[in-house]
């Protein structure tokens, strides 16, 4: 699975984007970002405000509690501030 | 019939009379064109410090032109708009120049104003992209705004 | 500071890009520009008929500029706008041609679509602008719409 | 005073403008209505639908229950369709 990082999510972590490949235990997004967490000190201080995160699964904005199962491309970011 | 529907994302700046003529042009079917032009203001978007001296707006290609394709959709079938278009800009963009354009045609005018609306009120909350003001003393990124929530809110259908 | 108010009652077309030029040239504390273009369309009013050749629109010298003036000098005081141009054309006007622009600039987009939106509706029911239309069958005024009144009451201070 | 028409109002009544000078006991615009009504049949005509009529003292839009008293310019003119 592709996972892409943006703005200071991005900052943060330290790389645009990366192929992941995560244990079948990780089922959703919240799961995810609980594992990245303990990837190391650049990801838990990326994702040190869960809550905040926003995601999308190929291309569309999801909630943390959605399944990844498929999931090709899956992307980090903080609240949009476009427009 | 289908409804003109333009959406570009790009680096260059952009020509409000061209994009309002091109959805008028020809036509003797729309009564109202309303166009917003959204600009790099010199101020942080915190009000606090010293004067900007650009935004530089980064974004996720790929969904940001679907995102906003599904919403010009949506505004398609919400109001009889005969066209509309979308132009956001990325990259670094100084104080006084162009960020985004939306563009409206419509037979009536109530269409056109909401419809316009809509459509910004959801690229400010919903579209991926991401600013970042650069000032004399480093850069920071924008903070989302709750009251641009609340106005993408009233759109939600019940 | 005081805001730049434009307003023009003119035979001659406008250029849209020019009067949101204007409003927004030289300056970094605007945000947002929203313009409305009316156009003539060339269905007739009611809806019934023939399409319309033109429309010709009298208007009363003097208290169209005063009346326009009072509801400018309104939305300067009810939105934070940076600055506002009104043009309402007169005479006879083809189908496809413009009729009238509204231009607003603030730093927030809400306050400029707001006070386009007062403006337009205000033009609709206020101004002392009355239009004809001309056909192949001769030529006819145009009604009054009900939902022109409503939708300047929306607007009515209470 | 000086009386104005625009419009329809204007083209029944066959003149854009004229000078009048109503008896004192037409005190406000729905007496001048009425008083006007009755100056010949294309004033009936142009008047004939009283509530209809849109009027202006001094370029300033009056119900017809405004008094005329010190008026220089009256206009009558159907509901505005500008914009």
């Amino acid at each position: 699975m592709k996972v892409l990082y943006f703005a200071w999510v991005r900052e943060r972590v330290g790389k645009a984007e990366e192929a992941l490949d995560p244990p079948p235990a990780v089922a959703t997004v919240a799961d995810l970002i609980a594992w990245l967490s303990q990837r190391g000190d650049e990801y838990a201080y990326a994702f040190e405000k869960p809550k905040v995160i926003r995601a999308a699964i190929d291309r569309m904005h999801v909630n943390q509690d959605t399944a990844i199962a498929g999931a090709r491309e899956v992307a980090f970011f903080p609240p949009m501030t476009g427009g | 019939m289908t409804v003109p529907v333009t959406i570009r994302l790009q680096k260059e700046d952009f020509d409000v009379a061209r994009e309002v003529a091109a959805l008028s042009r020809g036509r003797t079917d729309i009564g109202a064109v309303v166009s917003f032009s959204g600009i790099c203001r010199s101020d942080k978007a915190d009000g606090e410090g010293d004067a900007i001296a650009a935004l530089v707006l980064e974004h996720y290609p790929g969904m940001a032109e679907e995102e906003i394709a599904r919403h010009a959709e949506e505004a398609v079938s919400r109001w009889p708009i005969t066209g509309l278009t979308v132009i956001h800009r990325f990259g670094r963009i100084a104080p006084g120049d162009n960020i985004v354009l939306v563009v409206t045609a419509s037979a009536h005018r109530e269409a056109a104003f909401h419809a316009a609306e809509f459509l910004m009120d959801y690229l400010k909350t919903r579209a991926p992209f991401w600013k970042r003001e650069e000032g004399s003393s480093g850069s920071s990124w924008v903070d989302a705004h709750d009251r641009d929530d609340t106005a993408a809110a009233r759109w939600a259908k019940s």
